[in-house]
């Protein structure tokens, strides 16, 4: 497998909420096995980006480029078929359903893979446990988890998970962010929003910061600086 | 520190203007106008003040109930008891009337608010039927057959006329006045917050089943009313015609037509329903079946209203509620 | 007041589930216009007639409402109305309550009277009306019956509405009645129509042998109960269920169930009077109705035409376009209609003119049904066709 | 700590079927001091909040407020008596802008007359940085401005007792710090809080003492330091092997 | 008594089958089908149609109006009710309810306001005897299509894929697409089976009484309170609720005709008062 292969790209991207633009001709990358952080302040458009890149906000076609196929505004359907999960923000679950049936849904696509409920369970052992509790009797922590495992059911090539970490316990934090090499190990990308800077340095290769709906930074995460960061953040 | 908050628009300003000099032309109309515009207006009064009391508990209350028929046939059953056997003043009775639907409501809240969302609709359907089923075994008010009510029939035709004329006038200017200073309190800040998130009103310190009950209790006295005074005007009473689900939809009708949620909805939806009955009711089928179609278009193309349409377009406001905080940048 | 036109208001249930009875309305107003294409003469002046044509969506609010339309806004000189207290009633009224000449037909004169409130002493004002009561179909059925050797037991159908609670009256409808008579009534009391059940009656039925069923039911209640009989086999030799059983319609609707059902009878084409308003004997009224409509007769025919006949000859007889002189007009009305005579002096109380009535069977004829007079007992200058027999079952 | 506590838990238990989501829990909370609340995800936090504000009523137990007991009364009945709090799901009167949203907790919660509502409403404005968005209605605000919302509504109920849940979360750096700063000026005004918190170091800045959590059950309680040198807290909520 | 029992039970298969379709649009779709009744009426008179055009039989009839039902529903959901989705449920009550109106309309002025049945060759009235009560076929017919439709429904939507799916699209259906759904699709399947057994409801309903245009209205209030007293969205429920109805009522026309119905509506209310959620809320994996 070549490293360098581009699975996913983004040319001048732009999306829009009604009449208000939110992003503003965002270019991106994402090679194959990467981990790539993506930070910013509220409101830059980072999950406007994700929803971009998985159909949920209209884009151009042209503008996404997944595996070499134009998939800017296709229907989100199609694009986790083709191999993109995206891991909402706020958790997200079907109410109605078990832990396990929202677990299968993730399934629904039909993409072979590693990911089975089995590993799944093995990997976040209270999801067994809870398996047949309704989802919207969990702690958000629980949720979270169920949320990663319902995208992970689609057995993707790319994973996009926004605000991961957001609400969990330090524990579980640590548990989620150790269960990443395990995920990228089979050759999945990922792309990580992450509020926690160092965090978000930690486990990616390379991170991209936006500001106001454009990218103000771009580099490898070992690499960039404190400072750099902070101005990335605030445009100072 | 001075806090300026707006509560006014020039829209609104000029529409109190407005109103004004309709409500002196309105109220000298017996003076000058013909008996069949005092009928008319008559019979669409209590359309009108049904539908704003629906518009109150549904738009404003978060209370989509399918029953409010329940309290136009109890306040047109309660005249025909008061007036023609009790033998008081049919006028009064009216009143009268009206203020004891306000006190059947409290224990029937009881019922009705132990549901929610659909669950309250259907279950105010079901106690409107509970209503229509007991007075319909009762035969001193006709039972199943109906009766009519004579007290009026030795009144003079044009004082009849005069008095339910201005009872009508009185109760459409009370009613929307009085919805308008409501919503206006910050009673109509706790409305519209239990109607946003009941959990988070109760948090916040609103004592959201009280608020609810008022609602209620206030859409009911509206609603009876409005069923009194239609039976003034239309001397039989039966209780499959008093306390038929049609009032309701028809409120529905006009409420969603004018905008739901908004004071101008009803005013704006009745004036159509009046000029579509006006015009087209002698077509039959055809007319009822264009007010269908048009219900769903209405829905369909303007979710919020003709009034919402043309507020989303030009920003009008007639009667502002909101509280509009001036900060100087 | 328009210069030179007089308005009649009409207000029928053109609408809703009543609208069979006024299925020739449409008919009925153009043989109207036929006949007064010229005009009519009205204390030497001519004037042109015209009719303000209301829906009551079978809704008695409706039809109030258009009565009082009829008065305040279209300011007709005469209102009718006919089909049913739903209809007539609230029109009657707001015409009593408005000063406004009114003729109404099709509900029988006690629940249109006592339903309203009158008084038998001093009677109404304004408001005119013609049909039979409840004392002719009792004795109408009754006398036939009594053609018939059953065990004199009648299982009664009476649902909580202005009709059913007439016949069931304790003292002026069926029940005091059949006890004259030596009927054993099984009544269990009015309820509340629709139902989608009738087993608890007619398990009471079976239990008490009875053999004759009567009742005033809407057809979809009288097709159950008539379909839960079959299943619980209970097998009644007379059934006479007015409502449900009086159009051709409604009657095919019950297949070869209908056959030997019986049924009150107020008009027919093979009733021996003829029309006032164009000449038509019933028979011809009949056929002509056939030919404009293709559809075959019905009892309202008749009722509707005569309306009109009562209401011409009323205008034509008034002194002026008055109401009081309409209304006196109406007062002194003493007419041959297709329905036969009508005569609002004669009635059992004031303002009630009495139609008389006859008793027919469904009997199954080629493909269809046909009604035939079975019992002519109270009016025997109608022919009788046939006589009563009991149902046939398979 | 000597006066009397402000807010006090006797043995409350809560079950939701099967599973004790509050198990036995005696707690108390003294005027003026912060709590920190710290637990696994799951461990019955939020629970215990909604057993405070009345959300949710105790199967057993009993809960005290000011000397009084507040077990049977109603959470707007608990609001008025000065216990305000936020949710960790904002729940924003969406349809209402801003202000409004204020002005309503005010004018309920604070049982203000309408006109010092409206003072009250600013004031909080400007200390939560809302202002600009004053008569945006909250519905259409970013999920961070919610949160920010759910701080200043709380505010605007006047509260003695202030229950935050996880309004940290999702911050940067940089404006968690701002947070801290706003809560301690808060607290200098006397208010007492019980704060919820995953962003620990956060809550460390601020909190006099902790409470740790775990299975609905009390796992440790008492002065930061100890609290988080504690091996078991250590294991169970930070996932340091001992 | 028995009989009261056993004729109680019969009725509520009737109104099971009445309300299982309304149950699905309301479990699925939070939809409020006011036309519900209406729509059952309409089915009636197409079949009265159907076997007037083609001379079929009451067998061959049903077989074509089965899946005329879906396809009508799906047809109807994705051109019309999809663009009343949404948290407010009023749209959606208003559309069906403007439905209702002119479904009445143009049922009478098609067909007039006349009464039809459809012949079913002695099947209405048919009956065999169980000990000295007679049990009637076309009721025990009706019955067991409610039981099997109901056992149907909840295998499909507990145990299957797109059962799943629509309970998935019901609870988020922005975050279902991402799973790869097509919410408006899975809206249209199911009403497409509401229409369905709305089709079964209205051949049976034919079969076994008369039916006017203007019937619709009173079928709705009885398909509701099973909805209700069963608990929205559970099928069983659902049939349950029917049952409680149906004896109810039955139990109540014995006492005392005139308030047999008022019964049904009081028990209604008082599993309501007891119970607001309904006796099984929600259907569960
Ligand atoms: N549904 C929406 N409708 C209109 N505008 C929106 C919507 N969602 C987001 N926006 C706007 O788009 C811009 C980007 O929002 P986005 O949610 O992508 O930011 P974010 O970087 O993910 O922030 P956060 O860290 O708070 O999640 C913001 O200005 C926001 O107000
Ligand atoms: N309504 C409910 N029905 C059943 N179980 C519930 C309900 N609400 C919460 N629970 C369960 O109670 C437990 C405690 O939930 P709670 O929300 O209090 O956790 P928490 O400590 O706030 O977690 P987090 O830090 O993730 O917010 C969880 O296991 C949850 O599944
Ligand atoms: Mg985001
Ligand atoms: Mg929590």
């Amino acid at each position: 497998m070549n490293m360098s292969e581009q699975i996913l790209q983004t040319q001048n991207l732009q999306a829009f909420y009604g009449d208000a633009q939110a992003l503003f001709g965002i270019h991106f990358a994402l090679h194959r096995s990467e981990v790539v952080a993506i930070i910013g302040a509220n409101g830059a458009g980072k999950s406007t980006f994700l929803k971009a890149l998985t159909g949920l906000v209209k884009a151009p076609a042209d503008a996404v480029r997944f595996k070499g196929q134009a998939i800017g505004g296709a229907h989100p359907g199609d694009i986790v078929r083709q191999g993109m999960a995206l891991v909402p923000e706020g958790r997200r679950l079907f109410a109605s359903l078990s832990v396990e049936e929202n677990l299968l849904m993730g399934a629904t696509p039909g993409r072979p893979g590693p990911w089975t409920l089995e590993r799944l369970y093995a990997m976040f052992p209270v999801l067994k446990e809870k398996r047949r509790n309704p989802s919207g009797a969990l702690s958000g922590g629980q949720q979270q988890m169920v949320s990663i495992g319902r995208a992970l059911m689609s057995n993707p090539e790319v994973l996009l998970c926004d605000e991961l970490s957001l609400g969990l316990a330090p524990v579980v934090i640590q548990e989620i962010y150790a269960a990443l090499p395990a995920i990228t190990a089979d050759g999945m990308s990922l792309v990580i929003v992450e509020q926690d800077v160092s965090l978000a340095q930690r486990v990616s290769q390379r991170l991209y910061c936006l500001q106001e709906g454009r990218v103000s930074l771009e580099g490898d995460s070992q690499a960039v600086t404190r400072e750099q960061i902070s101005q990335a953040y605030f445009g100072l | 520190m001075d806090v300026q908050v707006i509560r006014s628009t020039r829209a609104s300003n000029a529409a109190l203007v407005l109103a004004l000099v309709w409500v002196v032309f309105a109220a000298t109309l017996p003076l000058w106008g013909e008996s069949s515009w005092k009928r008319e207006m008559v019979e669409f009064s209590c359309y009108f003040i049904f539908a704003m009391m629906w518009n109150l508990l549904a738009g404003y209350g978060g209370m989509v109930s399918v029953g409010q028929q329940a309290f136009f046939g109890l306040g047109g059953y309660a005249l025909l008891v008061l007036a023609d056997i009790a033998g008081l003043n049919p006028f009064v009775s009216v009143v009268i009337a009206a203020l004891l639907v306000a006190l059947v409501a409290v224990p029937v809240s009881w019922i009705a608010f132990r549901l929610q969302g659909g669950y309250f609709a259907v279950g105010t359907w079901v106690i409107a039927e509970v209503f229509r089923l007991t007075i319909a075994n009762v035969p001193a008010v006709g039972g199943g057959s109906g009766t009519s009510i004579t007290a009026l029939r030795g009144i003079s035709r044009a004082m009849r006329e005069n008095v339910t004329y201005w009872m009508a006038l009185a109760c459409v200017i009370a009613c929307i006045g009085g919805v308008y200073l409501f919503l206006r309190s910050k009673e109509g800040l706790a409305l519209q917050a239990i109607r946003d998130n009941e959990v988070a009103a109760e948090s916040q310190g609103i004592a959201v089943g009280r608020m609810k009950l008022v609602v209620y209790v206030v859409a009911a006295l509206g609603c009876g009313l409005a069923g009194a005074l239609y039976f003034v005007g239309n001397v039989r009473i039966s209780p499959d015609a008093a306390f038929g689900v049609n009032w309701t939809a028809f409120a529905i009708f006009i409420v969603v037509i004018g905008g739901i949620g908004r004071i101008e909805g009803p005013i704006i939806g009745a004036v159509i329903f009046w000029l579509l009955n006006k015009f087209f009711a002698d077509y039959g089928t055809w007319y009822q079946l264009g007010l269908g179609v048009l219900a769903i278009a209405v829905t369909l193309l303007f979710r919020q209203g003709l009034w919402g349409w043309v507020q989303g377009k030009t920003g009008l406001t007639l009667f502002p509620t909101q509280r509009l905080l001036k900060v100087e940048l | 007041q328009s210069g030179s036109t007089i308005k009649i208001g009409y207000v029928s249930p053109q609408t809703g589930p009543l609208a069979a009875f006024a299925e020739p309305d449409k008919f009925t107003l153009e043989q109207l216009k036929k006949a007064t294409a010229g005009g009519i003469t009205i204390g030497g002046k001519k004037y042109a007639v015209e009719v303000v044509y209301k829906d009551s969506q079978s809704n008695p609010n409706k039809a109030g409402n258009a009565a009082a339309e009829l008065i305040t806004r279209d300011k007709v000189d005469l209102v009718v109305a006919s089909s049913t207290p739903a209809t007539t009633n609230p029109v009657a009224d707001q015409c009593e309550l408005n000063s406004v000449p009114c003729i109404t037909n099709d509900t029988p004169w006690q629940p249109h009277f006592f339903g309203r409130k009158g008084n038998p002493k001093v009677g109404f004002e304004w408001t005119y009306h013609f049909f039979w009561g409840l004392e002719d179909v009792i004795g109408g059925l009754t006398s036939a019956w009594s053609q018939l050797d059953t065990n004199k037991t009648m299982g009664a159908l009476w649902p909580n509405d202005e009709d059913g609670n007439a016949w069931g009256d304790a003292k002026l409808g069926f029940p005091y009645a059949l006890a004259q008579k030596g009927f054993k009534l099984i009544d269990r009391g009015r309820f509340q129509s629709p139902i989608n059940d009738f087993s608890s009656f007619i398990s009471e039925f079976k239990k008490n042998n009875v053999e004759i069923v009567s009742g005033v039911l809407p057809p979809p209640d009288f097709a159950n109960f008539w379909n839960q009989a079959g299943q619980q086999g209970f097998r009644p030799k007379i059934v006479t269920v007015p409502k449900a059983t009086e159009f051709p319609a409604a009657i095919s609707a019950f297949g070869d169930r209908a056959d030997g059902l019986t049924v009150e009878v107020w008009w027919s084409p093979n009733h021996p009077f003829s029309s006032s308003m164009t000449g038509q004997t019933s028979k011809q009224l009949a056929e002509a109705y056939t030919a404009a409509t293709g559809r075959p007769w019905t009892m309202p025919l008749g009722f509707k035409q005569s309306l009109f006949e009562v209401a011409l000859d009323a205008l034509k007889r008034s002194a002026d376009r008055s109401p009081e002189a309409i209304r006196d007009a109406i007062a002194s009305t003493n007419l041959n209609t297709v329905v036969g005579p009508v005569n609002f002096k004669k009635g059992p109380v004031p303002n009630i003119s009495k139609t008389p009535l006859v008793v027919g069977q469904w009997k199954k004829a080629g493909k269809g049904m046909e009604l035939l007079v079975v019992d002519n007992s109270l009016a025997p200058n109608i022919p009788k066709q046939a006589a009563l027999q009991a149902i046939k079952y398979a | 700590m000597s006066s009397t506590p402000l807010l006090t838990l006797e043995a409350v238990s809560k079950r939701y079927g099967a599973l004790t989501v509050t198990d036995n829990i005696s707690l108390s909370v003294h005027r003026g001091e912060t709590l920190g609340i710290l637990g696994p995800n799951g461990a019955g936090k939020t629970t215990l909040f909604n057993l405070i504000s009345g959300d949710v009523r105790a199967d057993a137990g009993r809960i005290a407020y000011e000397d009084r007991d507040i077990t049977a009364l109603k959470p707007h009945q608990r609001c008025r008596a000065g216990i305000g709090r936020s949710y960790q799901v904002p729940q924003p009167f969406g349809h209402m802008s801003v202000f409004e949203n204020l002005v309503t907790a005010a004018c309920f919660g604070g049982q203000q007359p309408e006109k010092e509502a409206w003072h009250t409403a600013v004031e909080v404005l400007e200390k939560t940085g809302l202002k600009v968005h004053a008569n945006q209605p909250a519905g259409g605000l970013t999920l961070l401005n919610r949160k920010r919302l759910e701080l200043a509504r709380a505010l605007a109920t006047r509260p003695s007792l202030l229950l935050l849940d996880e309004i940290a979360g999702g911050l940067t750096e940089h404006e968690a710090q701002e947070l801290v700063d706003e809560l301690r000026r808060i607290k200098a005004e006397g208010v007492t809080m019980v704060w919820i918190e995953h962003v620990v170091h956060a809550l460390l800045s601020i909190a006099d003492r902790l409470f740790v959590i775990n299975f609905g059950a009390k796992l440790a309680e008492g002065l930061p330091q100890d609290v988080m040198n504690d091996p078991e807290v250590q294991r169970v909520y930070m996932g340091m092997e001992a | 008594m028995f009989e009261t029992l056993i004729q109680g039970l019969l009725l509520g298969g009737l109104y099971a089958l009445f309300a299982l379709g309304l149950s699905i649009m309301f479990g699925v779709m939070r939809l409020t089908n006011i036309a519900q009744g209406d729509f059952i009426v309409l089915a009636a008179f197409v079949a009265v149609a159907l076997a007037a055009q083609l001379g079929s039989g009451i067998g061959l009839t049903l077989l074509l109006l089965l899946p005329a039902g879906f396809l009508i529903g799906h047809q109807l959901q994705t051109h019309l009710l999809n663009r009343t989705m949404g948290k407010d449920p009023l749209p959606s009550l208003v559309v069906t309810f403007g439905l209702s109106i002119v479904i009445q309309n143009a049922l009478q002025e098609v067909f007039s306001a006349d009464p039809r049945s459809l012949d079913s060759g002695g099947l209405n009235t048919a009956s065999f005897a169980l000990g000295d009560m007679s049990i009637g076929v076309l009721p025990l017919l009706i019955f067991a299509a409610a039981v099997a439709c109901t056992v149907g429904l909840q295998w499909l939507f507990a145990r299957t894929a797109l059962g799943r799916s629509f309970r998935a699209v019901s609870d988020d259906p922005e975050i279902a697409e991402l799973m790869g759904l097509k919410s408006w699709r899975v809206y249209a399947m199911a009403t497409g089976i509401a229409f369905a057994l709305i089709a079964l409801a209205g051949w049976f309903q034919v079969l076994r009484t008369t039916v006017a245009p203007t019937d619709g209205p009173m079928l709705l209030l009885f398909a509701f309170e099973a909805v209700i007293i069963g608990g929205m969205g559970s099928f069983w429920g659902t049939f349950i609720g029917a049952m409680v109805l149906g004896l109810t009522q039955q139990i109540g026309f014995t006492i005392d005709p005139g308030w047999g119905l008022w019964l049904g509506h009081m028990v209604f209310l008082a599993v309501l008062v007891v119970r607001p959620q309904g006796l099984f809320p929600k259907t569960r994996g």
